[in-house]
């Protein structure tokens, strides 16, 4: 078979005022027609970088420095502006990552795909161009098609964005479609459709496509081919089978070893060098005689958060006349309990309720109706009386977003210590300090953090701040939501091998709320799943995955990156 | 995942503050931008020079005792009939145009600045607590911003000064002139800041750093004094200096248009509209200088305020 | 580049004006315009110079400020009032006649309380018609300047008046403005075409105006344009768009002189700038001194020192200006060489006059002041601010608008005030019976000298002219020791013309079209 | 559509509802209004009289709905300096104002947005850089010295244009305009241009960051991807998609425009509502102050009520809802 692309020692430089990133290092690449190649990495390995240096739209100030891509025999490198527009769209599709920003909010789809059809097919008449949208609408999936013509993008739901996009990808056909993360911001349910249809064009084509992504089960699911990025290197290349059941490179290693099983539950995720923080080089505190062990004694027994028929609507129209009102039931009668010192999964796809229910615990919203009672305390009631405030800072938090959680401002120490000086939980600043320090060491920062400010850390690092704030208040339940779904993969196995450290060691009751089946597989003892506001199953996690009850589990059973190319860590 | 981040920095110890200092991207951005430099030397400058003025300016030109009519109407020393203690000539009332330009554009930055602190103050305020409570609070304050905003700046600036001055009685105006005149300029600019503050209060308050603060249980306003206001305080900043720019005109325009401060302690603006009066007959100095004045410092203001947003929009970097 | 080109031709082609008409068409301008153009509603500048070219009165001045019959033809005094003969053949604009009916109702509408003109027209209590051209105006006592108190009292219609409801002057009471509020009809040489007000006033010459032919005028059509701004004002003149400027700022005057086909003309001004002192009250209310030191007169003798009146001549009025010690001007009945004499300025001797008086280290005093009013009215008072200072006194000035200002001085409620006078009747009881009588309503300095009193009292039934004025001398001199004012100056009259008109300049400083000539 | 309109109405009239008080307020905090009326030597009784008169010993809040029914009627009483109705005043002036704004309003539109989107597209450009530099002056010059400079180079340096005053006025009955003659358009040339200068700039720098912005978003990148030309770009994509944020920022500048022209009418002598406001601020001439303040709202609330409308034109997602 002919090589499509072929890529050899590409490097990209960036020059920025700490010197010249070297964005991509000695890139070599192939793509066959009709065959998927999967761009695998983490955040910063170069993957995207990769794929907009193809087609020369690399945003300033990045650069090709050395290399050579081919395509279809001729080099791509040096092309005038003019040349690689008449490349751009007709030969090579581009499909990006967020299907709710790369269409023109103001233009109707069809006339962005009218526009780019007679872009890419020369003289063609008005009506002719109409008919090939709609036949590419239908290509894609998209029903009534000449009806969505004159629809705008706003008026498609986030899937069906990602299908337009798709059809304006293919709009010129081309030889070739780089897709970055074209699933990323999608759900579950509907990722594996747009992945799905992308390997059916790829077949029926005969195209070749490039898949940057981050996440290992697309890779498992479409890719035919890997390569594998790591700090803008390509470390293994080989073929799907390969990388993923026998990696050979120690990078590939650590990182199929990070990646959360959805066949079986594994105690913890095992540690390797390569990873940010796998090894944690700080001592850590001895729960037993430490002032962060104190609230074990409190311990009690009884149910540590209860929640009977909670309801919760959000106003999405305001309207005077109540017909008019459009009402969201982002909560619907839930009830369920999560008892002292277990783990309690919450799981749905997004829009599902499962992180509203997690801030109506921890007080952020106020219930239109049902109860909830935090360590058998009435909480809605009266949520300003002494024994709620008391329960409420029982509970913490550690929140998705590691780059918002934390305050810009303040330094982490502050941001450690917040609670503990507002609760006066110590008597003197100099064992606030202490406190604070002993609490970075046992999260494994390290307690010279203190004096840092949040923009100094990293993703996962920040996330270990999150969880000291949290510990710092001595709580006995912590509400986790999705703490990871930001975080790269090996990342995200050092995080959730701390949380269930810091579980066990301190005896934490914990919420854990997740779109992301796997790992709530590895950290959870129970789990309910959730849809449209409510609850369909509540049950222990090894039987929700082995025998589920509501079709639903099971739809979002089914819809699991198939993992079976995984091998043996 | 565009946007490549480099990889971590080694962080052996923390940083000292000036490290950080010059670490930060603005400052960074600021070190390398000459024109923000130059901006921000022309400003310093400029103010300094102003509020200095007691101290260097060669006559105090609100003292009457020291100005002598004989003096009045001398050109530049430079220019024939100019005299050398007069280096940029004298006004028609003998005053020393250097002095007075000085003298007067420290009247001119402190009017400007001190309307700016207080339409900051009122609008942040106003701005925090409307964006952080919402509901009918904030419905309130933003009609009320509305209905301000729909009187323009410049006719409230009119009016209450035009109020302010038939409201006090005859022996206070002349004192309170300068206060009606910030008062008047920091009305009108509030609703500006309590917008931006709203905005930027509400992009923060939905930040999980604002819930974690409230599910530790601190109560509102100290999340709002210690978490969202120094997070708004960026763009705040951005509005403030463009807002000080504008302030400044605002005083000139007022006093330009004999609503603002009176001549005997003249702002650049009053200096300005004394000598237009004189601009045909061939003594331009006397408006010239003080309106290049004006317009070096408002420019400079501008500039400032123009690198700012350039430096704090990161999508611009 | 051809962009550029394309901006010069329409520049050009826009600046080929239009004003290529055959007509001599007067454009002209000055800083306000007239409030109404009811002729007994406002007594006021502008607008009686507006309305004196529309309507005329019994009586009139020329250029010289000499008396010249108008609507009368010859007048003579009684012992009772003043015979009026009036001119025939008079017609309205609206073409009906002028009768002595029309003098009768003027002077009624000029008597209403309604009237700002009940001052000129009280000392009439009643008109009589002894034929249709002759009319005995009856005086409340024998009235020796009566003909100089009805230059500007106009003549209306009494039909028009009738026929349009408005019989008596607009009132304050009124809710709706009246018809003559912009609506004129008299018999003067122009009549109203347009009048936007503050915008653009239009007169066209009126074609059967009793006096056609008699004058040297040749203005066929009047723009008149009132331009607030002083510098614009000027600027209008400098580029040509309007030919004559009633007032322009004194400053620019020497730049309009040099300037191609740009004149001044420049007369002495009937109108004398002054500082009054309230001596009357026992506290002053913005002084920080104990008491009223202005009761003591060497301390008003220590403010007429201290002013430099020369250098407020040569630097702030550009020479425009006649430094004096009266306030009233050459050219009025009673200003003598010997009391038109400045104090002179001597700082030194202020310095101890003021010591002597107690107050070594001065005091503090509010300077109220117009901005509006007078030649550099501001700017004198700045200066004058500049040298008290220098003998101790700490003056706040408060500049404003002229209509906040003269309510402070008629409510005497000033410490110290600038004020300026000009003498429309030429004759020194003007100036008594409003700035010195104690009983003045414009004098707010408190000063109340029997005798001047008195002789304020005598001289407006004295007939014996030789009498009178020494009565009238003898009061001056008592004015000038007593000091109750800090005469500054008399104001120059400077108006900038184009080469293209000549207009006579007159004291009181009137516009008088009939005279005006176009080349 | 309709409820969208409905509802700004109602937020609108809210807004003349309080401006009209603050108006009112005037009336009765600004001095004795009766003082402001009669002479200095009218008597105690001639005052209570007027007094009763104008009803102004009743309770404030009958005074308010008076007031308030008044105005509706447009009856703001007569000006207490020149003695004629505040509403004919106003509407002899208003078309000498709205002329002046529209012009300025066009020169700044058309010139500001084609600049804008100039530097906002050829960024690094020299010229980009020349202009950019130059409107950060143009911000910096107040109205006023523009004025002044503009009439001192060609009105009176060069005699190119007259310095003041409007003229050519051609009456149409209902309106008085000078935009049909050349002596017309000679005159409001250089005011036009002060005034509009400033919001020239301000709209130059705004649609040049706005446009930088939307040159950063994902549907321009993906636009560049399909390979669209460059023209296709920066008109159809970005300057539909920077206008839409544009609209709002160009009606608080109109009304900035109505604001600003206080400044050019005095300079230029110009014939409108601003200096005949500024001429009652010095005379404390109420009844004009209040009614200008009025209409300055109403103008306002209008042109406000019009960019909500052209919102909706433009944005489909406001438009068609989500």
């Amino acid at each position: 078979m002919t090589e499509l692309l072929k890529i050899s020692g590409l490097d990209v430089d960036f020059d920025t005022r700490r010197g010249t990133v070297h964005a991509a290092r000695g890139v070599s690449l192939t793509v066959r027609p009709g065959e998927v190649l999967g761009l695998v990495g983490e955040s910063g390995a170069g993957k995207s970088t990769i794929g907009n240096a193809i087609v020369d739209l690399l945003e300033s100030p990045g650069r090709v420095s050395a290399g050579s891509i081919l395509f279809e025999g001729e080099e791509l490198r040096g092309r005038s502006e003019a040349e690689m527009r008449r490349v751009r769209g007709d030969r090579i599709g581009m499909i990006f990552q967020d299907p709710q920003t790369s269409l023109n909010p103001l233009m109707t789809v069809g006339a962005q795909l009218v526009e780019t059809i007679e872009k890419t097919n020369g003289k063609i008449s008005g009506a002719e161009a109409e008919n090939r949208a709609i036949e590419l609408l239908e290509q894609v999936g998209i029903t009534e098609a000449k009806a969505r013509l004159l629809a705008y993008p706003h008026q498609f739901s986030g899937g069906m964005r990602q299908r337009v996009v798709i059809a304006l990808a293919l709009a010129g056909d081309p030889d070739l479609i780089i897709a970055d993360e074209p699933t990323t911001a999608l759900d579950v349910s509907i990722q594996a459709q747009i992945l799905d249809l992308i390997k059916q064009l790829c077949r029926e084509r005969a195209l070749g496509v490039i898949i940057v992504t981050h996440d290992i089960g697309v890779i498992a699911n479409i890719a035919d081919r890997v390569a594998v990025m790591y700090r803008g290197e390509v470390v293994e290349t080989g073929d799907v089978a390969q990388i993923l059941g026998a990696p050979t490179h120690e990078y590939t290693k650590s990182l199929i070893a990070a990646v959360p099983r959805a066949d079986r539950k594994l105690d913890r995720f095992s540690s390797v060098d390569y990873i940010e923080g796998g090894t944690t080089p700080f001592k850590r505190i001895d729960i037993q005689t430490h002032w962060l062990g104190e609230s074990q004694r409190e311990r009690g027994s009884g149910p540590a958060i209860e929640i009977e028929n909670l309801d919760l609507s959000f106003t999405l129209q305001k309207a005077l006349l109540k017909r008019n009102r459009k009402m969201l039931q982002a909560v619907d009668d839930v009830s369920f309990t999560v008892n002292e010192g277990e783990t309690f999964g919450l799981v749905g796809e997004s829009g599902s309720g499962k992180s509203t229910v997690a801030r109506l615990i921890a007080g952020l919203y106020r219930p239109d109706g049902g109860q909830i009672r935090v360590i058998g305390q009435d909480v809605v009631s009266h949520p300003k009386s002494a024994t709620a405030r008391t329960a409420r800072r029982a509970l913490q938090m550690i929140f998705q977003d590691p780059y918002s959680s934390l305050n810009a401002r303040m330094r982490v120490l502050d941001i450690v210590a917040e609670p503990i000086r507002f609760y006066r939980l110590t008597d003197r600043e100099s064992e606030t300090r202490k406190i604070v320090g002993d609490l970075l060491d046992h999260v494994g920062l390290g307690a010279s953090a203190a004096l840092r400010y949040p923009h100094e850390f990293s993703g996962g690092q920040r996330q270990r701040i999150s969880i000291a704030r949290a510990l710092a208040s001595r709580p006995r339940i912590l509400i986790c939501d999705e703490p990871t779904s930001a975080l790269d993969v090996s990342v995200q196995a050092t995080i959730l091998n701390l949380l269930k450290d810091l579980q066990q060691e301190l005896g934490l009751t914990m919420l854990f709320i997740s779109h992301d089946l796997p790992v709530v597989r590895q950290m959870c003892d129970r789990i309910a799943v959730m849809r449209n506001g409510g609850i369909c199953e509540v049950s222990d996690t090894e039987t929700l995955f082995s025998a589920p009850t509501h079709e639903y589990s099971r739809h979002l059973l089914d819809l699991m990156p198939r993992m079976d190319l995984l091998g043996e860590a | 995942m565009s946007h490549e981040q480099p990889q971590e920095r080694p962080q052996d110890r923390p940083l000292t503050r000036w490290q950080r200092f010059k670490d930060n991207d603005i400052i960074w951005s600021f070190l390398h931008s000459p024109g923000a430099m130059i901006a921000a030397a022309i400003t310093v400058f400029s103010i300094l020079a102003c509020l200095f003025a007691p101290l260097i300016a060669p006559f105090d030109p609100f003292d009457p005792s020291q100005i002598s009519l004989w003096d009045g109407k001398l050109p530049p020393a430079w220019v024939e009939g100019g005299q050398p203690q007069y280096l940029l000539g004298t006004d028609n009332q003998g005053r020393d145009m250097l002095s007075t330009i000085l003298y007067g554009g420290r009247l001119s930055i402190l009017v400007g600045l001190a309307a700016v602190c207080l339409g900051m103050v009122l609008g942040v305020t106003l701005g925090v607590i409307s964006g952080y409570v919402g509901g009918v609070t904030d419905a309130v304050i933003m009609r009320i911003a509305d209905v301000q905003l729909t009187i323009p700046g410049i006719l409230l600036a009119i009016l209450i000064n035009g109020i302010g001055r038939a409201f006090l009685p005859l022996e206070l105006r002349q004192e309170f002139a300068v206060y009606v005149v910030i008062i008047a300029i920091g009305l009108t600019d509030w609703p500006q800041f309590a917008r931006v503050a709203r905005g930027a209060t509400m992009v923060e308050a939905n930040k999980e750093y604002v819930q974690a603060a409230r599910i530790i249980g601190l109560p509102a306003w100290l999340i709002m004094v210690r978490h969202v206001l120094p997070n708004t305080l960026r763009p705040v900043l951005v509005i403030a200096t463009i807002g000080l720019a504008l302030a400044i005109i605002a005083e000139a325009t007022l006093s330009f248009l004999g609503q603002g401060i009176p001549p005997t302690t003249p702002s650049l603006g009053t200096l300005i509209r004394v000598g237009n009066e004189y601009l045909f007959s061939g003594l331009w100095w006397i408006t010239f200088f003080p309106a290049i004045a004006l317009v070096v410092l408002v420019f400079a203001v501008n500039l400032l305020g123009d690198w700012m947003r350039d430096a704090l929009n990161p999508k611009l970097r | 580049m051809q962009f550029t080109k394309l901006l010069a031709v329409s520049v050009t082609a826009l600046t080929v004006a239009s004003p290529a008409l055959a007509e001599n068409v007067l454009r002209w301008t000055s800083q306000g315009d007239a409030l109404t153009m009811d002729p007994h509603s406002q007594n006021e500048g502008p607008t009686i110079a507006m309305n004196g070219q529309i309507y005329e009165s019994l009586v009139t001045r020329d250029a010289d400020l000499v008396l010249q019959p108008e609507l009368a033809e010859s007048w003579e005094a009684g012992s009772d009032g003043w015979t009026f003969k009036l001119r025939q053949g008079v017609k309205f604009h609206d073409g009906s006649d002028f009768t002595a009916e029309d003098v009768v109702f003027s002077f009624t509408r000029a008597n209403h309380e309604a009237s700002d003109y009940k001052e000129q027209a009280k000392s009439v209590t009643s008109v009589e018609v002894i034929d249709d051209y002759t009319v005995k105006l009856t005086t409340d006592g024998p009235n020796p300047i009566l003909p100089n108190q009805l230059t500007s009292i106009y003549m209306m219609d009494k039909g028009w008046a009738e026929a349009n409801n408005v019989v008596a002057p607009q009132d304050f009471k009124a809710k709706e403005e009246t018809f003559a509020v912009r609506n004129a009809n008299g018999t003067g040489p122009f009549t109203l075409v347009s009048r936007a007000p503050d915008e653009l006033t239009v007169l066209a010459a009126n074609p059967d105006w009793w006096g056609k032919g008699m004058f040297p005028g040749n203005i066929d059509k009047i723009e008149y344009r009132p331009i607030t701004n002083a510098a614009t004002r000027v600027a209008a003149l400098l580029s040509g768009e309007v030919d004559f400027v009633l007032d322009p700022p004194l400053q620019d005057v020497k730049r309009i002189e040099t300037s191609e086909g740009l004149s001044v003309k420049t007369v002495a001004q009937i109108r004398s700038i002054f500082f009054g002192m309230d001596q009357g009250v026992d506290k002053l209310r913005s002084s920080d001194a104990e008491g009223n030191p202005f009761k003591d007169a060497k301390v008003r003798e220590a403010f007429n020192l201290a002013i430099d009146k020369d250098a407020i001549q040569r630097v702030v009025m550009e020479g425009l200006s006649f430094p004096t010690g009266m306030i009233t001007s050459p050219g009025v009945l009673g200003n003598t060489p010997e009391n038109d004499a400045s104090y002179g300025f001597d700082a030194a001797k202020a310095k101890m006059l003021l010591a002597d008086a107690g107050y070594p280290n001065g005091f503090s005093i509010q300077l109220d002041c117009p901005n509006n009013r007078y030649n550099n009215d501001e700017k004198i008072c700045q200066a004058a601010v500049a040298m008290l200072a220098k003998i101790g006194i700490k003056v706040n000035l408060d500049a404003i608008p002229k209509a906040q200002h003269f309510p402070k001085i008629q409510k005497r409620e000033s410490d110290f005030y600038m004020l300026g006078w000009g003498v429309p009747t030429l004759d020194s009881h003007y100036v008594f019976s409003y700035l010195l009588d104690g009983e003045g309503s414009w004098n707010a300095t408190g000063y109340n000298n029997a005798r001047v009193n008195e002789i304020t009292k005598a001289i407006t039934t004295e007939i014996d002219i030789e009498k009178r004025t020494a009565m009238i001398d003898e009061a001056w001199s008592l004015v000038k020791k007593d000091m109750p004012y800090v005469p500054i100056h008399h104001q120059v009259l400077a108006w900038g013309l184009s080469d293209a008109v000549d207009i006579p300049i007159a004291a009181d400083d009137a516009f008088r079209p009939r005279f005006a000539v176009m080349k | 559509m309709f409820f969208f309109i409905l509802k700004r109405l109602a937020q609108s009239v809210l807004v003349m509802a309080i401006v009209s008080a603050v108006s009112f307020s005037l009336f009765n905090f600004v001095g004795d209004p009766v003082n402001n009326m009669v002479g200095q030597d009218a008597t105690r009784e001639q005052r209570l009289e007027i007094r009763e008169q104008l009803g102004l010993d009743d309770p404030v809040l009958t005074q308010y709905s008076r007031f308030l029914g008044n105005m509706l009627q447009g009856d703001f009483g007569l000006s207490y300096r020149i003695k004629r109705p505040v509403d004919q005043l106003i509407f002899e002036r208003l078309p000498a104002t709205l002329e002046l704004v529209f012009v300025s309003a066009i020169i700044a539109l058309v010139v500001g947005i084609g600049l804008g989107v100039y530097t906002g597209i050829r960024r690094k450009s020299w010229i980009s850089r020349g202009i950019l530099s130059v409107s950060l002056v143009g911000v910096s010059l107040p109205t006023f010295i523009i004025g002044i400079a503009l009439i001192y180079i060609f009105a009176v340096h060069l005699r190119w244009l007259p310095s003041s005053g409007r003229s050519g006025t051609v009456d149409l009955g209902w309106w008085k305009t000078s935009l049909l003659t050349v002596d017309g358009w000679r005159a409001i040339i250089l005011p036009a241009i002060t005034l509009s200068l400033f919001q020239l700039t301000l709209i130059l720098r705004l649609v040049r960051a706005e446009m930088l912005e939307v040159m950063q978003t994902d549907f321009i990148k993906f636009a560049r991807a399909r390979g669209l030309s460059e023209r296709a770009i920066n008109f159809r994509h970005a300057l539909r998609n920077t206008l839409v944020p544009v609209i709002t920022i160009i009606g608080l500048n109109i009304g900035g425009l109505i604001a600003f022209s206080v400044i050019t009418e005095t300079v230029f002598q110009w014939p409108g509502t601003g200096l005949m406001f500024i001429q009652a601020v010095d005379f404390v001439d109420v009844p004009i102050m209040a009614a200008y303040l009025v209409f300055v709202a109403l103008l306002f609330v209008l042109i406000n009520l019009v960019v909500d409308i052209l919102y909706f034109v433009v944005d489909p997602r406001i438009r068609l809802g989500n």
